[in-house]
């Protein structure tokens, strides 16, 4: 008896193992940088980048690189962990990357930061919206082609102060490094315009079972509107109990539940629901094309940040092009001084790293889709 | 050796997993399309693999059992299998020498590899060290903290938060990062000690969670889930370092704190002190009734044991250069006490090689990313299952007396 | 060694020991008393509460009510009540268990040199930097540990764990254990359980050996033919309660005490 | 006042989820003195199971109530049998083994069937169909408490009556309690061990997949990860009420569960967890056994 037991172990572990396979890549010359969270439970927001710069890179290869250069991909994950960024970014640096793209989120980019800074190499990423790698100064070298939270922030408090007439707003988040950085600057804004008060202020538990303690904090504190800092799967919690409730709070979020996914987690109960997300760009002719090439090549919609990703891979790429040469110097030049074509239409960056032109709309679920609100 | 009755076992288990994986890894639902994806293939894998499996085992397992019934045979005593291990680790004759060549290859290491190598191995040593500290408290002293990476986040946030403030260096702070988390340890010890076993374990779990919640949610003082960010690397008397220079002298900084808390533990393990622990593991009612204060005895335990996660923490500020409370959860804890568990609970030199193992491990088997932990799963479950006893056991230190000792003399300051 | 205390003064006192387990009484306010140098024993059928003295006397259960009192010999008269285990065992009160605790996955010697942890003082530095103090101390607890075991007989096997010692050996290394924390008084408790007549027969001469070097020793046995040659004096219990006491001689025809055995095997090894 | 009831409602709520989750903690901890680190993650089968096959069921048109009793149905099974292999391969090997080496066992397996779940289903958050519907009756009150709460409390109810008759009166309760008390003891006189530790496996498991499938309908979603954070606080909620006691492991999820929506409630949800874990360090410094744990006093 003892023996079957030992052997199932074994096998449990192995059986389960030998079900799943990988895969890898090489080349040549002007090597790009794609680091971000390509396993775990973050994947999701990683992965689109690199299939938004093989796809760039595709083309570019094919029409015989950037002058003359072929352009070689160098795919590093960082599981988005600050500790593990520094050593996927040293593993970057010390394999001599040109310029990278990432990281994806913003406490493993703060971490990676200073290595590529002391190594000179220019970093753009499609997704990490913490203000302070722009705002602080202390990063020169880094660039992203998504706008910051605070700007997010005042599109969404403008929103609902100017376009709503709300009064009383609660402020939640969900205490994560984006939902709660957001949420600070939308009590500061709220409070700054003085045309409304902050009735709430309050972080919630991720993953927590149930919000229904705080779904009845805020039916007491008789808030008109709700902001709510984080990702779709809270926000869908959240806004399934309002409504169950008999609420008709008005729920007005972040590019973190702009996702197709919270509508249809949450069903019904998204109907109404704002949300802030990049300019529709889907009329953009260079969006169009990335979007249905991905459909082409991987068979399935692209993943979340895809064009801020399509945007990054161009706007670096065709900065190398125009400088001549892969000197960080003369490609922060070219990005700071000429226009490129994204798909978020033409785009140079401010002294800061900013992206001109990137900037936040305000969507609402209407017949459960995300509709732009004029 | 695989007889017919094997191979109907085999399948039998075979079967039963089929079954067992069957909803998770044949069907996939799209619940938005509304369309089921039947994946048959991996019902072959899954069969396949633990046929496979199944024999494998039962061949190991087998000739494990065959080489015991040979020894019964020639009558050799049923010795300790770490037989050359133990004269491995005790004969200084025989491990000097090898001291010295893993000694040299770790000097010469930062000029032979690349930058990121040794990054990563500042990491794995990291973790050497964090494991030798946990070491003190559960494999030493035998209380289960399942909250240690708390002392670990004191450290680096007194070195982000101290320098923001104050200006303090990294060498001022290492010190200051190692004293507070014992201090921590003093703090948290004193109401949770007295609880037995699991209850100490889920307490200390608490506390690591209760850390790591207030660091996110104060944000007047620890800045909250955005982190710290800018903090400085060691400095070295002022000089300007390039990135590769400071990373090659925080691997050296690693190693000599490595041989630092070896020689430390080490020396601990063997004191008065270090016996008191290993008696408290072993029988806390006798360990009180010879006159060792369990309290105190625990308390000593938690605070050193802390101590070396806190400076760990000082380093690892320094050498991220940025700390959020997202580093801090309760997985590192785990990591930390698996690598405790792994080595031989207690054993030095085990607890070093299990963090090696498990840091550099996953690094290099970067091309499966998505199934590292799967596999890490996997292996501390097989680990324990055919080694529950770790990789190294623990081993005492020998005495040799001289016979001729005039017991008499000692006799009198004896009364 | 003996002051000028008179050998009338007892020790250890115990009077009116009482201990209640939630509605049980395990032990009936029970008196017992210790003289400088003797050997007493204490004996009764399984489940009298022989263990529960031993217990409440250390430290180990907290007695419901009672006076435990110790007199080292000279000295002012001292509670022990309240008192944790390891302050019981400062005040010269060692102890063996029923149910041997060693330390198992330490040697032999460690078993012994633990037992002198309440009458050292090396701290934590110290165990780092091994000053010249400290090291003088931890040499003189591995000699003075090699003595005790010398005397009790396992000196060859100093550098063996303790679970791999045959069980009499097991035995007289918790012997050994409780010595070496300089008590004045010992509490042994059925050291010759399990033991063959052979080892008994030893276990007496050590016991007889132990008090002759001026230690006071508490007993608890079954072998009857072992507490009759080494007992100066003998309490009997049974149910909690003390039946009977006096010199063996006195308590072998004690009617109240041939009463509580009566249908139990006497143990006559 | 109003507020005062609807957050003891809420609390009720929570509270009932982590019972259902606590259950199967206490059992196993009751028989075999393990920390079931894994079984959060039994929990989570049972909501994936119960997500699968719900959702297949609704592709092909069956009738609410069939896919509700369909797919709790294949969640209890599923998750038993993963409960019980887990038990054969993980901690059976161990029986004998120091303390610790179950634990990590344990902890390596949930770590192992949270990454199974992932790569073999999805990282992504799947929106879980609402197998509950909302009940006319309920729509008075639906401000105060949902349907779905309603079905939980019912449930945990419930659960809690069945298995403490099952515990006190029947034959293989009994040998459970025996095999609790004195494991060789219960050898001696007959109880065959393995399968009563089997069972109670099992038995633990099932309550887990059928939580599992009434909390991801009341939150109307699942991913790889809901075991590990419903895990630990059910876990606490084990030990507040004294681990190993069924009575207890309710009473402390209900503790729980009100402490910490009337922490979200009077002073802010910032802190809820610091609070649940500081009530639980408290508890145990007077009760070091837990409220309604047996304050064992060891034999010497």
């Amino acid at each position: 008896m003892n023996f079957s037991t030992k052997m199932f172990s074994l096998l449990s572990a192995v059986a389960l193992t030998v079900a799943f396979s990988t895969g890898a890549m090489a080349g040549d010359v002007i090597k790009i940088g794609i680091a971000g969270a390509h396993s775990g439970d973050l994947a999701s927001y990683g992965l689109p980048t690199v299939k938004a710069a093989e796809l760039v890179v595709k083309h570019i290869n094919e029409k015989g690189g950037i002058n003359g250069s072929k352009v070689e991909l160098m795919v590093e994950d960082d599981v988005c962990k600050p500790e593990v960024a520094t050593n996927t970014a040293t593993k970057l640096v010390s394999g001599g990357v040109n310029v990278v793209i990432g990281h994806i989120c913003s406490g493993a980019t703060k971490a990676a930061l200073p290595i590529y800074n002391e190594a000179d190499v220019i970093v753009m990423s499609p997704s990490a919206t913490n203000p302070a790698l722009t705002q602080s100064g202390d990063y020169p070298n880094f660039y992203r082609t998504i706008a910051s939270d605070d700007a997010q922030a005042r599109t969404e408090v403008d929103f609902a102060v100017n376009v709503l007439k709300a009064k009383k707003i609660a402020v939640i988040h969900d205490k994560g490094d984006y939902g709660k950085g957001l949420a600070e600057f939308a009590k500061l804004f709220i409070e700054q315009g003085a045309k409304a008060e902050v009735v709430l202020y309050e972080g919630i538990t991720p993953g927590a079972v149930d919000y229904s303690a705080v779904v009845q904090k805020i039916k007491r504190s008789r808030a008109d509107a709700i902001i709510f800092g984080g990702y779709h799967p809270e926000a869908s919690k959240i806004i399934t109990q309002i409504r169950k409730k008999k609420m008709d709070t008005i729920f007005i979020s972040d590019d973190g539940v702009k996702d197709n996914t919270f509508i249809k987690v949450a069903g019904k109960y998204a109907e109404g629901v704002y949300a802030t997300g990049p300019a529709d760009v889907s009329s953009n002719p260079i969006t169009k094309q990335y979007r249905e090439e991905h459909m082409k090549v991987y068979g399935s919609e692209p993943g979340a940040f895809f064009d801020n990703a399509v945007a990054a891979a161009i706007v670096l790429t065709n900065a190398i092009e125009k400088a001549g040469s892969t000197d960080p110097k003369a490609i922060a030049k070219v990005l700071h001084t000429q226009i490129a074509e994204t798909p978020f239409g033409e785009i140079m960056f401010d002294e800061k790293g900013d992206a001109i032109g990137v900037g936040f709309s305000m969507y609402q679920v209407k017949d459960g889709k995300y509709v732009q609100v004029k | 050796m695989i007889s017919l009755k094997d191979l109907k076992n085999a399948f039998l288990v075979s079967l039963w997993f089929v079954f067992l994986t069957f909803p998770l890894m044949v069907i996939k639902v799209n619940p938005f399309e509304r369309t089921i994806d039947w994946r048959w293939q991996n019902m072959g894998y899954v069969a396949a693999g633990s046929f496979i499996c199944y024999l494998a085992s039962r061949f190991f397992l087998a000739s494990k059992a065959a080489k015991q019934k040979k020894q019964k045979l020639l009558d050799i005593p049923d010795k300790p299998k770490s037989d050359w291990q133990q004269r491995l680790l005790s004969e200084p004759r025989l491990y000097l020498p090898v001291l010295g060549v893993i000694l040299a290859i770790l000097l010469i290491f930062p000029q032979i590899f690349s930058t990121y190598q040794i990054n990563i191995m500042i990491t794995a040593l990291m973790y050497v060290v964090l494991g030798l500290g946990l070491n003190i408290v559960v494999g030493v002293a035998g209380l289960l903290d399942l909250g240690y990476v708390a002392f670990y986040a004191v450290g680096a946030y007194s070195y982000a938060l101290l320098n923001l403030h104050f200006g303090l260096g990294f060498w001022a702070v290492l010190p200051i990062g190692g004293l507070l988390a014992a201090g921590f340890g003093i703090i948290l010890g004193f109401p949770v000690l007295r609880l037995r076993g699991d209850y100490l374990a889920i307490v200390t779990l608490g506390f690591g969670e209760i850390i790591r919640l207030i660091l996110e949610n104060w944000n007047d003082f620890s800045r909250g889930p955005s982190g710290i960010s800018n903090i400085p690397r060691p400095g070295f008397f002022g000089m300007e370092m390039t990135l590769n220079q400071s990373i090659s002298y925080l691997y050296y900084l690693m190693i000599a704190l490595v041989i630092f808390t070896i020689f430390v533990v080490n020396r601990l393990q063997n004191s008065r002190i270090g016996r008191a622990w290993f008696a408290l593991r072993e029988d806390e009612i006798a360990c009180q009734a010879m006159g060792i204060d369990k309290t105190r005895t625990k308390l000593s335990a938690f605070s050193l044991g802390a101590f070396w996660a806190g400076m760990v923490g000082v380093i690892f500020a320094a050498k991220t250069t940025f700390v959020n409370p997202a580093s801090f959860t309760f997985l590192e804890s785990a990591i930390i006490l698996c690598i405790v568990v792994l080595g031989g609970m207690g054993s030095i030199i085990g607890v070093i090689i299990a963090a090696l193992i498990l840091m550099l491990l996953p690094e290099y088997l970067r091309a499966f990313s998505d199934y590292r932990m799967l596999v890490f799963g996997a292996t501390l479950v097989l680990m324990m299952v055919f080694c529950p006893l770790g990789i190294i056991s623990t081993v005492r230190r020998t005495y040799t007396i001289d016979k001729n000792l005039k017991t008499s003399n000692d006799r009198e300051d004896y009364t | 060694m003996t002051e000028k205390t008179t050998p009338d003064t007892p020790i250890l006192e115990v009077s009116g020991l009482t201990m209640d387990f939630g509605g049980i009484r395990a032990l009936d306010h029970l008196d017992l008393r210790i003289r400088q140098g003797e050997i007493v024993a204490l004996i009764g059928p399984n489940g009298a509460g022989k263990t529960t003295v031993f217990n409440c006397l250390t430290g180990i259960y907290k007695p419901t009510s009672g006076e435990l009192l110790r007199t080292p010999t000279g000295l002012a008269t001292r509670r022990l009540n309240g008192l944790k285990p390891n302050k019981v065992t400062q005040q010269g009160l060692a102890r063996t268990f029923q149910n041997i605790r060693l330390f198992p996955n330490m040697t032999v010697l460690e078993n012994v040199m633990i037992g002198r942890h309440c009458r050292t003082r090396a701290t934590v530095l110290g165990a780092i930097f091994r000053d010249r103090k400290t090291v003088r101390e931890e040499k003189k607890i591995v000699a003075l540990a090699y003595s005790i075991l010398k005397k009790i007989g396992l000196a060859d096997m100093i550098n063996e764990f303790a679970k791999n010692l045959p069980y009499g050996a097991q035995r007289r290394l918790e012997i050994a254990r409780a010595l070496a924390t300089d008590p004045t008084i010992l509490l042994l408790d059925e050291p010759a359980a399990g033991m063959n007549p052979h080892e008994t027969a030893e276990l007496d001469e050590l016991i007889t050996g132990i008090r002759d070097d001026g230690l006071s020793i508490l007993l608890i046995e079954h072998d009857m033919k072992l507490v009759m040659s080494l007992s100066d004096h003998i309490f009997v219990m049974d149910y909690g309660k003390k039946i009977a006491e006096g010199s063996p001689n006195n308590v072998r025809n004690n009617p109240a005490v041939i009463k509580a055995y009566l249908g139990e095997d006497v143990e006559d090894a | 006042m109003e507020y005062f009831i609807e957050l003891f409602f809420s609390g009720l709520t929570r509270g009932s989820i982590y019972a259902l989750i606590a259950l199967g903690y206490t059992m196993v901890y009751g028989i075999i003195g393990l920390i079931n680190f894994a079984h959060g993650e039994i929990y989570m089968i049972g909501a994936f199971t119960s997500f699968i096959v719900a959702t297949v069921l609704s592709i092909l048109g069956f009738p609410l109530l069939a896919i509700f009793v369909i797919a709790a149905l294949a969640a209890a099974v599923w998750s038993s049998a993963y409960g019980f292999t887990v038990e054969k391969l993980a901690y059976k090997p161990l029986r004998n083994a120091p303390r610790l080496s179950p634990l990590i066992s344990a902890i390596g397996m949930s770590i192992f069937l949270q990454n199974y779940v992932l790569l073999a289903q999805t990282s992504d958050f799947m929106p879980f169909p609402q197998l509950i519907p909302e009940f006319g009756f309920m729509e008075p009150i639906a401000g105060i408490i949902g349907s779905s709460d309603l079905v939980i409390l019912l449930t945990t109810a419930v659960v809690m009556v069945i298995l403490t008759w099952l515990i006190k009166f029947t034959r293989i309760g009994k040998a459970m309690r025996a095999t609790a008390q004195d494991r060789t003891m219960a050898m001696l006189v007959g109880i065959n061990v393995n399968h009563v530790i089997s069972v109670t496996f099992i038995i633990g498991s099932a309550l887990a997949a059928i939580g599992g499938l009434l909390i991801a309908s009341h939150v109307g979603q699942i991913n790889f990860f809901i075991g590990f954070i419903a895990g630990i606080k059910a876990f606490t909620a084990a030990v507040l009420g004294g681990i190993g006691s069924i009575p207890g492991a309710v009473l402390g999820s209900f503790i729980l569960g009100l402490t910490e929506a009337f922490a979200t409630g009077y002073v802010s949800s910032d802190y809820e967890d610091v609070f649940a874990f500081s009530l639980l360090v408290l508890i145990l410094i007077f009760r070091p056994s837990g409220l309604l744990g047996k304050a064992t006093i060891e034999k010497v």
